[in-house]
């Protein structure tokens, strides 16, 4: 288990390499030059050349590559071009808050979207089945923006439980993480619905039926821990998804995360943010995906981790 | 006999359990099927009441209607009343049936692969069923759980506690689900086939277990069993089924002495007795198809928290025989010896070391592609057929399946020859399009056997292939083999704890323990004239079908049982065969 | 109780298979109005012009009041106007087709791809697992905002290149809850035995694994259907997708989100038909696993 | 116009979406930071609050040569850094220098090219700017290569803010995160992503301003949300205005249209033309099109937060011509030139616009103008950085719909309106001449109008002017659409002269004049 926790970290680190080649490759065939979106409106070609030397923008594709790797291993992740900031001061001053925003989500999630799954798995093909399935559909084609801005006015504004945004006390904290929960508590209720109804169906629930033991006992126990399985997968999954669904949020409820960081920097061609918000949330997935490997075997003692 | 006292049952005692003219349906394709007909009997307290009757004539629904457990929706009680004291139990809510469930009446389910949550460790799940029924306090859990284990003799019993349903072998488990049963010791125990995995050994243990149970605490005990020699040895009374209908009811003597029905007549005809069987036919033995020569099958048993490996499960140590072409080399030897590893290894579904020759060909480090050829020679029919079908596929195209697989036919030949097998294994037609969920046990032994049959290969590793067949279909079915035999010259690995069977089919006679030989020679120098203490011991074992005549007091276990678990870097001692009279070898 | 008939059943054969299985699907009410729902929404994808209330690129001059607000449903415009004063029924019909492509042939792309990725990464394990899944790791990784910008710079935006990234994105989240499926199911005795049949590996994987997997890949999919057509409209928002003023769904969701207070019938109608769409194929998919997974019968 | 008895004190709220880049006056360009950095730097010069109306700030006299060459400043007395440092001559000199030092990269460079030595300088040659000399502790001389009449507007753009060396040098990179200015406000907190706090600076050189105590920037507001705060009252001005979406919400309600005040603002919406493309490098194709669009339903669209334009310049910007007709919006005869120019079936070409609502939509109203006269437009609907990027590459992008990126001019100067937008230096690859349009003649009567640096020529300089964006139009690079209009929505609880709520060179709010209803 070591040598594999080692070797998976070494690998982890060989996708995380991969990422930023690959992000640097795209960023070096954007059509868009940040030495003009630095030079502004009223610059010259020849502001903007020596701009571009400075930047080592006009060295071949490896140099830059080169150099980038070779200052990111000292830890050095570069200046923003327009911020003019140390990218990893500006990410460190915000990913604490995007980190306990994700954990807020998934717990969130989860709650919701097993509760959910168990529910209409118990209840199949009954009217809390069907209600708590339209439930799931909507609320993962509901746009962020929408449920947001939807709760904020129902629970900030009319019935004045929660802030109106900002950041800071634990209250802050429920609308974002309901609102970025109710995508993934979709999805889990699904899954989770899923799988319940076919662990429902297996023997070993009749034993546990059979040792006469109470229904919770039985679903918390011996059905949910089987149902869970296929759901361990998508920790990954998830910290994917909230990666995406972050900028919203975090714009709707004035949270200072890296989501806001990382779409200001894409809009403008911030190519060290971008490189760095990149290599953090890529590094999150990764550490997300690793995790749910190594909790996998835990759970379920069939795998065996070779 | 230990209970005569009980036999009249009807006398002045009220019955523990009264069912009513119980009828049970199933929902098929085909409409509404009634499984079980009117069947009434009581159970008095104290007595031991078996159920037998040819596979899938409702025993199993029975029981399951008992503990209200019917598969719904597909199954229901649609009529009769049962009664347990004074309590009717059809009407229970699923709530008021938890009080009655493990603590009032248990059950020992048919098919332990699937029967156990594999996410639990057997200590969980034997200490959850105490807590339930405030059987012990929460500190005295574990203590009582390893107790259990010991009575029901399961090696290494502080191990076993740790470990997961899936490291141990079928006969281990079924050990844990009777501990289970037993945990709360409750009034009525139903046991669904409790020892048709288990060998002989174990089976006389558990048997006598029960006894012992019925014995201290009054248990009454509804046992469903296909083996009549079980039958003899335990029930006061019997009630024979057929096609969900009672055929006999019995005290068991006047049923073995003078059964009134034809049917019960057949079946007692049918029952193979240790010691009857006739000599096995002398035909010429062919080339060695297989040839196994220093088999060793290890598996790595990883712990801690880096869970890296701990101990070794030496499954199968060193072993070595061949077969021959029309032969019948038989495997018996307790549970989890490595009995059922050795047919994996065969065909190269576990990792092994040593040689093994299929038809010539050696199969060691072969590709799946390059083994392909070598499987159409050599079959097997897996221990647990509920866990080795696929749930989602029709029997019919299960069977089909191998055929299609090596292209041996199509279309409505193809039709035809799954036909033909169904047939040969003693099932209609027009069940060919059910699902493996919609049969009993026995049936699904049965397309496992047809199965392994389709491609017709040269040699079949049977493992426990008939042991949940009742008497009578048991009999066809080793008709079959048999025959089968004698027509294409099959060479059988035979896997069976079923002694007197082994008797009727074997040539030669492998006794394994802990994953060695330990006695190997031509059936009748094994079974009538062994060598080795443990070889005896399992004789000793085999129950008689003759209610009258005691099996002879069972030789003592010794002691020092040893485990194949052992740690890293500490093999066990390899036993030496010596020959002990020309073709007999043992160990010393 | 509904029932197969047996005869049908008795009979193999491809296509009278899928006959039957159609025929129980229509005989299951909820899956029957699934069906029709997608059914529907077909037709409205190919004969779109001739069902359009009106043009649906028109900017019509009463499409908007006099101070420039949409006009709410009802009256000549049945789902109201959208911001430049077009009518909205007309654009949801139109959208339908970008939406249909998007949420069933692209997301189906995606489903086929991570459904085989996974299947293969689980059953065999040892290093083919660990390349693919270390892979599908790197595109769960991926920056794929990034690759749409870049895409949309270099190509002529099209509906072809939002499916291919679309299909590239999504098929991951699949690829990774498929293979921890595979992984305990490839334990299973059943399929032990089919190596012991000398099964080929893609009858293992697709006669056997699959049916189990059944389940995950219909919520997979059909939850799919949802985040795709949303994922076209950012997609299309960074002009890697349809261009203004083809409609979709999405970007009819998307670049009305914020009216939704004041025009809230802008975001609920093209809401409302996504989710109908997913709700549709998830009926039919339920159904359809229902019907196929025989230990569930007689339940519904 | 400014009420000097208005009291001091109180505090207020004002939201943004986006996080303040940074508060270095050297760098800060984008709309939002300017207003910031205008409260915490000061310059040379600056405006008359509400107006455009040049005055001096840190300068007590400003004298210009004859030939308009050299311009002496002296500072004022007393005047001090928010690090307690008094400002001298030196200070001026150090601050230009960095602004122009290419090390520095500032996007203002470009602006002090007038000065002498800028060329050398800013290609990193020679040892600063030679223009620039300090006479005396108080006094600093800047000489200038050509006479320029925008030079009081330069100087009193935020680049031209007066830095201490000793906090630059001190901060290095970070200079944008711990600025020290000399202006009303000084810099109290900034935590990222959440807010930015601003103090009254005590010293500050001018008696009884700021008005309010302190500022609070709430960063990462939703307009949306900004706009619930504001209702709910704990907000007092939302900094990017009310949403497009609840503009009318707003207005219809006669308690809140009652906070908002409206005004003018130098802005210009426009398409711009790729004169070096086909079709478009037809004049009578550009004024077809010219022609074709309709603007008013275009206005109509946003709400009637703009006037509809018919030149280059705003109405607020001296040298706009009021009588001017432009294109009247006519189909039909657009449709009749397209033909008359050999495109009786019209063409395809391609129309870019940034992705960012309202534009597509306009664009889309603009698509539908064009059918109407057989033009068939593909919108390209892209992120701003693409859009400027296609834009600078001469053979890209056929139409562009300038609007997100749209020209706001620097300062109120008509010249600012030409140069790297209309004139002959931003049409090379990378510039924002995005019509690619160059007309030599136009370029040397722009240089000469700026030439006249004399105020008696004042007057005339402007008609010189506005008769060059009348030429500009009648070569039709571009179709002005509209000029946006401002809609400032403030609280109960600020007051001050409406002018200082659409201040033209201070958006929002000119932070340091308006006052708290709630300070004694
Ligand atoms: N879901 C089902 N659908 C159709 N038939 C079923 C279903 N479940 C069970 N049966 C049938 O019900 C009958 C009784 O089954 P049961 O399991 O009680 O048999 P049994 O007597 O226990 O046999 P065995 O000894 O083989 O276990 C069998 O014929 C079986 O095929
Ligand atoms: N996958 C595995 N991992 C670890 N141990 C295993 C595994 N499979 C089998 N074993 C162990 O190998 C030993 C032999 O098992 P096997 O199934 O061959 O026994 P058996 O002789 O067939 O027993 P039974 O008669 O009870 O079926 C047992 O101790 C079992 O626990
Ligand atoms: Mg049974
Ligand atoms: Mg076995
Ligand atoms: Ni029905």
């Amino acid at each position: 288990m070591r040598g594999y926790i080692i070797r998976r970290l070494f690998e982890s680190a060989l996708i995380l390499l991969g990422i930023t080649l690959v992000t640097f490759i795209l960023l070096y065939l954007v059509p868009a030059d940040p030495a003009r979106q630095i030079a502004g409106r009223s610059a010259t070609a020849e502001t903007v050349q020596n701009i571009r030397d400075q930047l080592g923008l006009n060295d071949p594709f490896f140099v830059q590559y080169a150099r980038y790797l070779g200052n990111l291993f000292q830890g050095d992740m570069g200046r923003s071009y327009l911020q003019r900031a140390e990218v990893s001061e500006l990410i460190a001053a915000r990913l604490p808050a995007s980190l306990m925003l994700m954990v807020a989500a998934i717990v969130t999630e989860l709650i919701m979207g097993l509760t959910i799954g168990v529910v209409a798995a118990l209840r199949r093909n009954k009217f809390a089945d069907h209600s708590l399935m339209i439930f799931s559909f909507v609320s993962i084609s509901a746009p962020q923006f929408v449920i947001g801005i939807l709760l904020l006015y129902v629970f900030a504004v009319q019935l004045g439980w929660f802030p109106i945004g900002g950041y800071g006390t634990p209250a802050h904290f429920v609308l974002p993480a309901v609102t970025l929960g109710f995508l993934g508590a979709g999805w889990y209720s699904r899954m989770m619905r899923s799988s319940m109804i076919d662990v429902l169906a297996q023997d070993f629930v009749r034993t546990a039926r059979a040792k006469g033991l109470s229904k919770g006992r039985i679903i918390l126990r011996h059905v949910m821990p089987n149902a869970i399985l296929p759901i361990i997968a998508m920790i990954g999954i998830d910290i994917g998804l909230f990666m995406s669904g972050i900028v919203v949020v975090e714009s709707v409820f004035g949270w200072p995360g890296i989501g806001q960081l990382a779409w200001q920097a894409i809009q403008r061609v911030d190519i060290p943010v971008i490189m760095g918000v990149t290599m953090v949330s890529a590094t999150a997935i990764v550490m997300g995906n690793l995790l749910a490997d190594l909790v996998a075997p835990l759970i379920d003692p069939r795998i065996k981790t070779k | 006999m230990t209970a005569t006292a009980n036999t009249d049952g009807q006398g002045g005692a009220r019955p523990v359990l009264t069912v009513r003219d119980l009828q049970v349906q199933v929902a098929t394709t085909g409409g509404a099927k009634t499984v079980l007909d009117g069947l009434s009997f009581d159970l008095m307290p104290g007595e031991t009441l078996c159920l037998a009757g040819e596979s899938g004539s409702g025993k199993s629904m029975t029981a399951l209607a008992i503990m209200g457990l019917l598969p719904k929706p597909m199954a229901r009680i649609t009529g009769g009343s049962i009664k347990l004291g004074g309590q009717e139990l059809t009407e229970l809510s699923e709530a008021g049936y938890r009080d009655v469930r493990s603590n009032r009446v248990a059950m020992i389910f048919q098919e332990p692969m699937t029967s156990l949550n594999p996410l639990m460790t057997v200590q969980q799940q034997l200490v959850e069923v105490l807590l339930e029924h405030d059987t012990c306090s929460r500190a005295e859990a574990p203590a009582r759980a390893l107790a259990l284990l010991k009575d029901v003799r399961l090696t290494e019993p502080e191990r076993r506690l740790k470990q997961y349903p899936h490291e141990l072998s079928g006969g281990m488990r079924q050990r844990v689900m009777i501990a289970i049963a037993l945990a709360c010791e409750p009034e009525v125990l139903i046991a669904d086939e409790p020892t048709t995995a288990l060998d002989v050994t174990v089976q006389a243990e558990i048997l006598d277990l029960i006894r012992l149970l019925q014995e201290e605490h009054g248990t009454t005990v509804l046992m469903i069993t296909h083996d009549m020699g079980v039958v003899a040895e335990m029930a006061d009374r019997v009630i024979v089924l057929r096609h969900g209908q009672e055929v006999e009811a019995a005290p068991v003597k006047d049923l073995f002495d003078a059964p009134r029905s034809d049917y019960a007549r057949e079946l007692l005809a049918a029952v193979p007795r240790l010691g009857a069987a006739p000599a096995r036919p002398q035909r010429k033995l062919g080339e060695t198809v297989v040839e196994v020569d220093d088999l060793t099958v290890r598996f790595d048993i990883t712990g801690g928290v880096l869970n890296r490996p701990v101990a070794r499960v030496h499954a199968v140590e060193s072993v070595s025989f061949d077969i021959r072409k029309g032969e019948t080399l038989a495997l018996v030897g307790e549970s989890g010896c490595g009995k059922s590893t050795i047919g994996k290894a065969l065909l190269g579904l576990v990792p092994w070391e040593g040689s093994i020759r299929v038809a010539g060909r050696q199969t060691h480090g072969l590709s799946p592609r390059m083994l392909k050829p070598v499987r159409r020679d050599i079959q097997m029919v897996f221990q647990d057929p509920g866990a080795s079908l696929d749930a989602r596929m029709t029997v019919r195209d299960q069977v089909a399946e191998p055929m299609r697989v090596h292209g041996i036919a199509k279309g409505a030949e193809l039709d035809d020859r799954v036909e033909y097998l169904f047939r040969r294994v003693g099932l209609k037609a027009d069940m060919m399009d059910r699902y493996p969920h919609e049969f009993s046990g026995g049936q699904r032994q049965r397309i496992c056997i047809a199965r392994a049959l389709s491609l017709s290969p040269r040699v079949i590793v049977a493992d426990e292939s008939v042991s949940a067949l009742d008497v009578s279909v048991q009999a066809q079915v080793l008709e079959l083999l048999q025959e089968l035999q004698s027509q294409d010259d099959l060479a059988y690995l035979f896997i069976s704890h079923d002694m007197a069977v082994i008797e009727q089919v074997a040539d030669r006679v492998m006794v394994m323990r802990l994953g060695q030989v330990v006695e190997e020679g031509a059936r009748d120098a094994v079974l009538h004239d062994a060598r080795h203490p443990y070889t005896r011991r399992l004789l000793s074992a085999v129950p008689i079908p003759d209610p009258h005549r005691r099996r002879p007091p069972r030789a003592e276990a010794e002691p020092g049982l040893g485990s194949p678990i052992r740690r890293i870097g500490d093999p066990p001692t390899r036993l030496n065969l010596s020959e002990v009279a020309p073709g007999h070898r043992a160990a010393s | 109780m509904s029932v197969i008939d047996p005869p049908a059943v008795a009979r193999r054969g491809r296509a009278r298979k899928v006959a039957a299985v159609l025929g129980e699907l229509m005989r299951r009410p909820r899956a029957a109005f699934g069906l029709i729902v997608i059914a529907i929404m077909a037709i409205a994808a190919v004969f779109a012009p001739w069902l359009m209330p009106h043009d649906p690129f028109e900017q019509s001059f009463d499409g908007l009041t006099l101070a420039g607000a949409p006009l709410p449903p009802g009256g000549e415009f049945p789902l109201g106007t959208d911001l430049l004063g077009r009518d909205l029924a007309s654009r949801l019909i139109l959208g339908t087709r970008t939406s249909l492509i998007i949420g069933v042939l692209a997301n189906g792309i995606a489903v086929i791809l991570g459904a085989g990725v996974g299947i293969t990464a689980g059953y065999f394990g040892g290093w083919i697992g660990a390349i693919l899944m270390r892979f599908t790791d790197l595109m769960m990784a991926f920056p794929a905002l990034l690759l749409a910008i870049v895409l949309a710079a270099i190509f002529q935006p099209s509906l072809l290149i939002v499916a291919l990234v679309i299909a590239m994105v999504n098929w991951v989240q699949m690829a990774r809850v498929i293979y921890t499926e595979t992984r305990s199911l490839a334990e299973r005795e059943f399929i032990q035995v089919q190596r012991s049949i000398g099964s080929g590996t893609l009858r293992v994987l697709g006669s056997h694994l699959l049916p189990h997997l059944l389940s995950s890949i219909v919520v997979f999919g059909t939850l799919g259907i949802s985040t795709t057509v949303l994922l076209e409209a950012t997609l299309s928002y960074l002009g890697v997708g349809v261009q203004p003023p083809t409609p979709s769904w999405g970007n009819i969701i998307f670049e009305n989100q914020t009216y939704f207070s004041t025009a809230p019938w802008l975001v609920f109608f093209p809401g409302a038909a996504i989710v109908l769409l997913a709700l549709a194929f998830n009926l039919v998919g339920d159904a359809l696993r229902d019907i196929l997974d025989p230990t569930l019968k007689g339940r519904h | 116009q400014v009420d000097q008895d208005a009291p001091t004190g109180g505090s207020m709220i004002v939201t943004y979406k986006d996080d303040v880049a940074t508060l270095d006056p050297a760098i800060g360009y984008d709309w939002q930071n300017w207003s910031m950095i205008k409260s915490l730097f000061d310059g040379l010069m600056g405006y008359e609050p509400g107006t455009t109306t040049l005055r001096l700030e840190l300068a007590d006299s400003h004298d210009i040569s004859d030939d308009g060459l050299v311009h002496t400043f002296t500072l004022k007395d007393g005047i001090k850094f928010h690090n307690g440092r008094e400002i001298t001559a030196e200070d001026v000199k150090y601050s230009l220098e960095r602004v122009t030092n290419p090390e520095t990269r500032s996007p203002g460079a470009g602006f002090f090219g007038m000065i002498e030595g800028f060329e050398d300088w800013n290609a990193g040659e020679g040892e600063g700017l030679s223009g620039v000399k300090v006479i005396d502790d108080k006094t600093v001389e800047i000489t200038l290569n050509r006479p320029d009449a925008t030079f009081g507007h330069v100087m009193a753009l935020n680049f031209a803010s007066v830095v201490p060396q000793e906090a630059v040098e001190a901060s290095g990179e970070d200079f944008g995160r711990e600025p020290v200015g000399s202006g009303a406000y000084k810099l109290a907190d900034w935590t990222p992503g959440q807010q930015v706090v601003f103090e009254r600076f005590e010293d500050y050189h001018r008696a009884g301003v700021p008005k309010l105590d302190q500022i609070t920037f709430e960063i990462g507001l939703e307009p949306t949300v900004a706009l619930l705060r504001m209702q709910q009252g704990q907000a007092d001005i939302p900094g990017d205005g009310i949403p497009p979406a609840q503009f009318l919400q707003v207005m219809n309600d006669p308690e809140q249209a009652d906070n908002v005040v409206e005004g003018g603002q130098l802005h210009t919406g426009y398409i711009t033309l790729n004169t070096q493309m086909e079709p478009f490098d037809d004049k009578a194709v550009r004024q077809a099109v010219n022609m074709a669009i309709n603007k008013d339903r275009i206005v109509r669209i946003i709400n009637g937060r703009a006037v509809p334009a018919n030149q280059p310049l705003p109405p607020t910007m001296p040298g706009y011509a009021e009588d001017y007709e432009g294109y009247a919006f006519d189909p039909e005869k657009a449709k009749q030139m397209l033909a008359d120019a050999g495109y009786p079936d019209g063409f395809s070409t391609e129309l870019y616009v940034m992705n960012v609502d309202p534009n597509p939509r306009i664009a889309q109203a603009i698509q539908q103008d064009l059918s109407a006269i057989g033009i068939d437009a593909e919108i390209r609907n892209l992120a701003q950085a693409n859009v400027i990027a296609a834009g600078g590459e001469p053979d890209q992008a056929p139409m562009i719909w300038s609007g997100g990126m749209a020209w706001i001019a620097d300062f109120p100067d008509p010249s600012n309106f030409y140069g790297p937008i209309l004139g002959c230096g931003g049409a090379v690859q990378g510039g924002w001449n995005w019509a690619w349009y160059c007309n030599e003649e136009l370029d040397a009567r722009a240089a000469e109008a700026d030439s006249m640096t004399d105020p008696d020529q004042a007057e005339a300089r402007i008609d010189a002017w506005r008769q060059i964006y009348l030429d500009v139009m009648e070569d039709a690079p571009w179709v002005p659409v509209f000029n946006e209009q401002r809609f400032t929505y403030t609280s109960d609880r600020l007051a001050g002269d409406d002018s200082l709520f659409v201040d033209p060179v201070h958006i929002p709010v000119n932070y340091d004049y308006v006052y708290s209803t709630e300070a004694q």
